[in-house]
């Protein structure tokens, strides 16, 4: 058996170096040792399950020796591939040693065979599945589609006990206090839900947030920060209920709303 | 001549249309049923037959696809000079979703809803001076959606300001007959629902405020002064 | 005695059911038509009953509704749980417009993906080991980002690893009902190359680790020593 392959080697020495060099130059293009196996395994020209394991680590033992030659530099991961070949290789050509551990040189092939065919059956599926027909290439969605609408009805609950203990509060607590309007420079989210519900049904096209401030808002920075906030808050409300689209660009670009058109047809 | 009007059709044809026979009318029908169903926007007659093959009739087909889809869920319709697809308009509420929340009352809420049940009729700058802060338009709204308070008579006061007062839809809710069954603040110190003690000075406010919420109709006076 | 049978039926009905009839099944039909030509994403069975009145049965209409469009420009697609509509396939030339322009995928991706479909749940590990080589973050991101694999349930094995599986998107841009119909799925399964099958010795050595692996884990560790 020894005496076959290394005459085997002998025989595979001239075409296989050739092959070999040609490998080498498109080395970028294999994606790692076990794609160029792969490729080494099919110039054996037989089924992957009966490839000659012994035969493909030679060849790649070459390849790895060729790459030398010509000072390519080749990756990690291919170097350690052809030292694990090596040993593969003593192990197929030694006599079996009943005291070594481990699996045998043959376990070991046929597990690197089962890996090539593993692979290659994978590159057979991708090939398959990107043949398929695909959406937006042979089969298409619907190209006017409609928004589902989310309508939330919210019931609302309170008890006998909640409204006593409401009044009670008031009447303990607030009613003391003098009341004072403190309230100059606070926009409520009401009052700009409010305004807006008013003025978004004539902005069809896309419109900046900051243009629902209210007049005499937009100068002192206090109000203008209370009105902003809750312009933006409403704004939210406004596209919540789905009465209306938001949008921004990037980040701190302005923030437009548009009414929500209703659908036609 | 009339040769030439027979020979004319032929010499006429693009070599395509001899080489691929123009599909037939339902063929045709299909291929604007998956345009317009994959279409962005509607499409018009001439962009339809640009792309079917050579010697359709897209007009034709398409009449054919809107008789089809008579009385479905969607229906072939006509935008300008362009056609699409579109939901069918009985079906329009299918766009929606519905879905209902149980949400507790905001504290506004509840304190305005109490204010009225207690003073009606009252007005808004009333329910304002009881809570100490402007009551907003939509916490209103919402109680009159509800249908927990509604509009009373107009103030016989200057600016003439309307009045709220609860309905028997929130009687009923609250499980009262009358709004004179609330309790008022000494009973509702009795039930332990009170636990801050009122301020001093405070106790003989509250004694008038009591006895006045027998006479509910009257309280709301108090504050006009 | 004809009269108490004739009134037992309405007093058995709920309340809602008598208030609100079940529309006929071909109302129902042209009720998921609408929703389904609405979306451009397949709509799950549940979805459809929420959005239509009580006692609508969607499953039943969608078959109606798929058998009707047999042979049409447009088809009734079944999407893992979901439904959707999409043109025919074998129209997919008169949608040239309509093509967005997909992005070339690599080598790598298309390989990984595949790899993902197949042996789903799989780890990075599992991918690195078929592959033979180590998977870049890039291309998992990218099959993330174009929504076709999603993270998985992590293995119950040393370090937790993640999974990776396929996306009902996924199935949606292949035209598969579900990742079973996938091609040639069961001929790669009997023929044994979806086992995880540990590499001779390792398995000794490793006796440990590929207990806890499912005997996997271990492979990898087969290029590092």
């Amino acid at each position: 058996m020894a005496e076959d392959d290394l005459f085997q080697e002998d025989k595979l020495s001239v075409s296989d170096r050739l092959a070999a060099e040609a490998l080498i130059i498109d080395v970028d293009g294999f994606e790692g040792p076990l794609d160029l196996l792969l490729t080494l395994a099919r110039t054996q020209k037989v089924d992957l399950l009966k490839i000659s394991v012994l035969q493909l680590s030679e060849q790649y033992l070459i390849f790895v020796e060729k790459a030398k030659e010509l000072r390519i530099e080749l990756a990690a991961d291919y170097l350690v591939m052809a030292a694990w070949l090596a040993f593969l290789k003593s192990r197929l050509l030694l006599p079996p040693d009943p005291e070594a551990e481990g699996p045998s040189g043959d376990e070991l092939a046929a597990h690197l065979a089962f890996q090539l065919e593993r692979l290659a059956a994978m590159r057979d599926a991708a090939a398959r599945l990107m043949a398929r027909d695909q959406k937006g290439r042979d089969f298409f969605a619907r190209g006017i589609t409609e928004d589902v609408e989310r309508i939330k009805n919210v019931e609302y609950s309170a008890t006998l006990l909640d409204l006593m203990q409401a009044y009670a509060r008031i009447r303990t607590k607030d009613e003391f206090r003098p009341y004072v309007m403190d309230r100059d420079n606070v926009f409520t989210m009401e009052q700009a839900l409010d305004r807006m519900r008013g003025m978004i049904g004539f902005a069809g096209s896309w419109t900046d947030i900051m243009s629902y401030l209210p007049g005499g808002w937009d100068n002192d920075p206090s109000r203008r920060r209370s009105a902003t906030a809750a312009t933006f808050a409403a704004a939210l409300e406004l596209v919540k209920e789905g009465h209306a689209e938001i949008r921004q660009s990037e980040t701190f670009s302005p923030i437009q709303l548009r009414h929500r058109t209703n659908r036609d047809g | 001549m009339a040769e030439e009007t027979d020979v004319r059709p032929h010499q006429s044809k693009p070599a395509n249309e001899s080489l691929f026979e123009t599909p037939p009318m339902a063929e045709q029908e299909r291929m604007v049923e998956a345009i317009l169903f994959a279409s962005a926007d509607p499409v018009t007659i001439a962009d339809m037959n640009a792309r079917m093959p050579h010697g359709c009739d897209a007009k034709e087909a398409v009449e054919h696809l809107h008789n089809r889809y008579e009385g479905r869920g969607v229906r072939v319709v006509r935008v300008g000079e362009a056609y699409a697809i579109r939901t069918a308009p009985d079906l329009g509420y299918l766009m929606q979703k519905e879905t209902t929340e149980t949400r507790k009352l905001s504290r506004a809420a509840i304190e305005t809803l109490a204010i009225i049940a207690y003073h009606q009729p009252v007005t808004r700058a009333e329910i304002e001076e009881i809570r100490g802060v402007s009551v907003s338009r939509g916490t209103i709204d919402l109680l009159i959606e509800m249908e927990w308070i509604r509009f009373g008579r107009r103030r016989m006061t200057p600016g003439r300001p309307v009045t709220f007062v609860v309905t028997p839809g929130f009687l009923d809710h609250f499980g009262l007959e009358t709004a004179r069954d609330l309790p008022g603040l000494k009973e509702l110190r009795a039930a332990g629902l009170l636990d801050n003690r009122p301020p001093p000075g405070l106790a003989e406010l509250d004694q008038v405020d009591d006895d006045e919420d027998d006479g509910d109709e009257g309280q709301g006076e108090m504050f006009e002064e």
